[in-house]
């Protein structure tokens, strides 16, 4: 049994390069072809998606486009699904970015879900409003907590005073607001938020992220500053499943369960070879 | 002890006191050390072998004619948090470019910071001379790659594929690029060893590199390096900060159990 | 000029320089001196872009040369200059001449030549993870299957079919992430703050000089 | 051709440029090495220019003494270029000490407090009795995790008493359970990352549509042109 050995041997020093393409294939295929593996559902999605179910009737969400550009990937599908799920309640809905950039992700996001069109109908001015920038960071939520209209004295869309927006007659400052929505990437973001909208005005409030910001977040929500959190595509993935509005996230939940898999695969497949050779010697 | 008195004439910040004491313990026990070490007491000093492990790698790359790569991280000396990480890589830079003029092999800086660069090149140039080796010294092999990390990494790792590495060094600190390198230096064939304070990454480097540095060890690096008594005894005040870390979280730990939050009140001051 | 050459010069101002930002941050000193110390913080950015200079000049001193001289890969190196300079005349700060950071071309370049090499870049770690694992996550020691289980835990948590296929997976991932890890990173946390803050004390005595000559 | 249109053809050329490296370096992965540095190191300066355009004119501009600081600044920044002269390239030295010193200042001060005081503090603090016994187990749990990391990493003490042995043993093991799960963590992120240039590629929203018309004749230029030439070197010999 000469041969056997060198199986493990070529398999344990296998040439990268097939590892890179057999990676490629396996993201690549669930893109034309969807597979639809199944997805566990997390409780941190529940209780986001919770959050948004249990809101009264006419109660004011803020929703922050706390990113740039380069978290788009991630959380590009989280944004779509997150402002369905609000256009889809009778709830009046303020958009607004503590990051520069976030405010050209938050037109994106709206030019693509048109929300004055079926399925949605909902009224700008009325039913939602997108205020834009806010410069400033931390001190911009702080002066946002205290007074509205004087930090953002003007929509995006049209620059005319929000005064005259019948949205806007009852946000003032924080305290009317119910829930607090942050898609973010990082700093400023949910640690900030935290110190200066609930630690003052306790306005409760869920989080969408990146993948490798749920540990910096999760503390809070043992705490319960946070209601719920979305972190990366696979809470996406998770989400979509629960408000029954596949996209984005679904389709990628396949190639993450593909290439992950691969992952153990490939550990597996190391440790036999390593295994059966030194087995051989 | 009550500090109440210090903190109401406004002598003292009230927050910044406890980062004040324990600032000025190392500062002393560095001191101290120092002057220790420099009258001959050289305390013991444990094997580290990432550092042991430097010279072997170097060793191997003048066998194999091939060169060393030697670099100290993409962050800035200009910077508040990871600055402290360059310098210590520059240490052993100095280092490695001794001992590469020493046995004659070619040594590849990649630089990513422009504030960095004129201190590699001059590190190098220095080590060079000091062996009496100035003529060997290649100024465009101290390479500024780009100030973008991941140009920086693409540069870096192309040019351990085209020149064929034979050891790469890589000390200082490191963010995403860690694993780019460590797998390409890996691919060529380099023996590798690297060290970073970044509790992220050192995860990638202790997979991917034969031998890893991890956290302060970075910093012990010049001093265990230059086998300069003086610098060696510095070492003992980082052990001091720990004796002094264990003993307040031992102690703070006992207390509470008991209902006693004083050594936590005490780091609040 | 020849006391300018001392090498304690440029250490008594790093040591100034180090005291003006330690000092008054744990002594009260009143508000002027910490506009002050704010103040010295932006006047020295300033004074570290001069490096910009250097690093141009010696990335040209490559690149020139070889252009001139037909060296190998000279083609790349053209290119390399091109863009260089392109980026930087698109980029200087004239808004009013349609040209930096905000300006069309500066945007279009941004936008579709420097964002995907950075980001593909950026997911070249997906393949680079594999192949690492696959060659070092091997239980040749108790210590390395260590590694290697709690390792393939973490990713089968991850995965969205990994938790469906073995729920409990979730719990004890995360237990392994927050627990045993979080503790791991903050003891060396603490270890390389101590590091960093000998370090640091050396270069205020004088001893840490690596960064001024090269190891003497 | 638009330019828009243009523009995401350079996106998808070079997004598969970087991915041709993969395979091995190449012409590709080298126009894409050397266009990225050229292009980052110009986006630097333009940068760095803008950047010193809005100091002088929102700060340093507004009064006379600022405005020498200003130039003082400038004038000392020029010194680095002395790093070139080999009569008085020590001059450099000076805004390098400057540099250093200022921030080795900054990194005192920030780094005893969030590095060491705030992580000893909250260790010390994990309680472990008055609440339910699974929180008390991890507590104690962290807790001895962070005094033997701590003690693992003793450089000057002779670690011969007995207690040392089962001290650092567990200390490694802690370590590596822990780096294996922060590895195995980040595969989900670096995944993401790739899943995401891979709907830049099939022009997935919220990436141009047009992506996807683009990428399969590049991927087949870039693809044939390498592995045919690797063939023909091969059959050549």
């Amino acid at each position: 049994m000469a041969t056997a050995p060198r199986i493990w041997e070529k398999l344990e020093t296998i040439d990268a390069r097939i590892i890179y393409l057999i990676l490629w294939i396996v993201i690549l295929w669930p893109f034309i072809y969807p597979i639809g593996l199944p997805v566990s559902i997390g409780s941190y999605s529940l209780a986001y998606a919770k959050a948004i179910d249990d809101l009264p009737a006419g109660s004011i969400v803020v929703v922050s486009f706390d990113f740039s550009l380069g978290g788009l990937g991630e959380l590009y599908p989280i944004a779509i699904a997150t402002l369905h799920h609000l256009f889809t309640k009778p709830v009046k809905i303020v958009i607004i970015a503590i990051w520069s950039d976030g405010a050209i992700v938050a037109d994106m996001v709206l030019k693509d879900l048109k929300p004055d069109q079926p399925p949605y109908n909902r009224k700008y001015g009325e039913d939602w409003i997108f205020l834009g920038y806010a410069p400033g960071g931390e001190t911009a939520m702080a002066a946002l907590g205290k007074d509205f209209w004087s930090t953002l004295p003007t929509d995006y869309y049209y620059k005319k005073h929000v005064s005259t927006y019948p949205i806007m007659q009852n946000l003032r400052s924080a305290n009317d607001v119910t829930l607090l929505v942050s898609l973010e990437t990082g700093t400023p973001g949910a640690d900030e938020w935290v110190r200066q909208w609930y630690v003052p005005y306790k306005v409760p409030m869920i989080v969408g992220c990146i993948g490798v910001m749920a540990p910096t977040v999760a503390p809070y929500l043992a705490g319960g500053q946070v209601k719920g959190m979305l972190p990366g595509l696979r809470a996406a993935a998770e989400y979509e499943l629960i408000i029954g509005r596949k996209g984005l996230g679904v389709a990628s939940a396949d190639a993450l369960s593909t290439s992950h898999m691969v992952f153990v695969i490939f550990v597996i497949l190391g440790n036999i070879s390593y295994f059966m050779r030194r087995r051989s010697k | 002890m009550d500090i109440t008195p210090l903190l109401s004439q406004q002598i003292l910040k009230s927050g910044r006191v406890s980062g004040m004491v324990f600032l000025l313990i190392i500062a002393a026990s560095t001191a101290y050390f120092i002057r220790r070490g420099k009258a001959g007491k050289v305390p013991y000093l444990r094997k580290v072998p990432g550092l042991d492990a430097i010279d072997e790698a170097i060793g191997r790359a003048t066998e194999m004619g091939r060169p060393v790569f030697c670099s100290h991280g993409i962050a800035s000396i200009a910077d508040a948090t990871y600055g402290p990480q360059t310098i210590a890589g520059l240490s052993v830079l100095g280092y490695v470019a001794q001992l590469c003029a020493r046995y004659g092999v070619r040594l590849i800086v990649p630089v990513r910071q422009l504030v960095v660069y004129p201190i590699a090149r001059e590190i190098v140039e220095n080590a060079y001379r000091m062996e009496g080796k100035l003529d060997q010294f290649r100024v465009e092999d101290i390479v500024y790659l780009s100030g973008w990390q991941f140009g920086y990494s693409m540069g870096y790792m192309s040019l351990m594929r085209r020149e064929k590495a034979g050891a790469n060094i890589m000390v200082g600190g490191y963010w995403a690029e860690s694993l780019q390198l460590a797998e390409v230096g890996y691919m060529v064939g380099a023996m590798q060893v690297s060290g970073t304070a970044n509790t992220h990454q050192i995860p990638f480097f202790v997979v991917a590199t034969d031998y890893t540095l991890i956290g302060e060890e970075i910093y012990a690096a010049g001093a265990y390096l230059s086998k300069d008594p003086a610098m060696i005894g510095s070492i003992v005040a980082q052990d001091i900060g720990k004796y002094v870390s264990i003993a307040l979280i031992l102690l703070g730990f006992v207390l509470l159990i008991f209902g006693n939050d004083y050594i936590i009140q005490m780091l609040r001051w | 000029m020849s006391l300018l050459r001392r090498v304690e010069i440029p250490i008594a101002i790093t040591i100034i320089f180090a005291l003006i930002q330690v000092i008054p941050y744990f002594v009260n000193m009143g508000p002027a001196v910490e506009a002050t110390q704010d103040k010295v913080v932006r006047w020295t950015l300033i004074v570290s872009t001069g490096a910009l200079l250097v690093g141009l000049t010696s990335l040209l001193l490559i690149h020139v040369p070889r252009v001139t001289r037909r060296r190998t890969h000279w083609e790349y190196s053209l290119l390399l200059i091109a863009f260089m300079f392109l980026m930087t005349i698109i980029g200087l700060p004239f808004p009013e001449l349609n040209l930096g950071l905000t300006g069309y071309w500066f945007r279009f370049f941004y936008n579709n030549v420097l964002t995907p090499l950075s980001a593909s870049l950026y997911a070249i770690l997906a393949f680079y993870i594999t192949s690492a694992a696959y060659r070092a996550f091997k239980a040749r020691s108790l210590e390395a299957a260590l590694l290697l289980i709690s390792g393939t835990i973490l990713v089968l948590r991850n995965a969205p079919l990994g938790t469906f296929l073995i729920p409990q997976i979730a719990d004890l991932g995360d237990w392994i992430f927050n627990i045993p890890n979080m503790a791991v990173n903050r003891a060396i946390m603490i270890g390389g703050g101590l590091g960093a803050m000998v370090l640091g004390i050396r270069v205020l005595l004088g001893y840490e000089r690596g960064y001024l000559r090269g190891g003497e | 051709m638009s330019v828009e249109l243009f523009g995401v053809l350079l996106g998808v050329f070079f997004t598969l440029a970087v991915y041709t490296f993969l395979y091995r370096e190449n012409p590709y992965s080298r126009i894409a090495e050397y266009v990225f540095i050229g292009a980052a190191t110009g986006y630097g300066i333009a940068y760095d220019l803008d950047w010193l355009k809005n100091q002088w004119v929102g700060t340093w501009s507004k009064t006379m003494e600022d405005s020498i600081l200003f130039v003082l600044a400038l004038l000392l920044a020029v010194l680095w270029y002395f790093r070139f002269s080999k009569r008085y390239f020590f001059l450099y030295r000076i805004p390098l000490a400057i540099t250093v010193g200022t921030y080795i200042g900054l990194a005192l001060r920030s780094v005893v407090f969030a590095q060491v005081i705030e992580q000893v503090r909250s260790t010390a603090a994990l309680k472990v009795v008055g609440i339910d016994p699974w929180t008390a187990f991890n507590n104690l749990v962290t807790m001895i995790i962070v005094v033997c990391t701590l003690a693992y990493f003793t450089f000057t003490v002779r670690q011969e008493a007995a207690f040392w042995k089962p001290v650092n043993k567990f200390a490694r093991y802690a370590m590596m359970i822990g780096f294996g799960s922060a590895y195995g963590y980040t595969v989900l992120t670096r995944m993401s990352l790739f899943i995401g240039r891979v709907q830049f590629l099939l022009g997935i929203p919220p990436n141009p549509p047009e992506a996807k018309m683009f990428f399969p004749w590049v991927a087949l230029v870039l693809l044939g042109t390498l592995l045919g030439y690797d063939y023909y070197k091969k059959t050549k010999k």
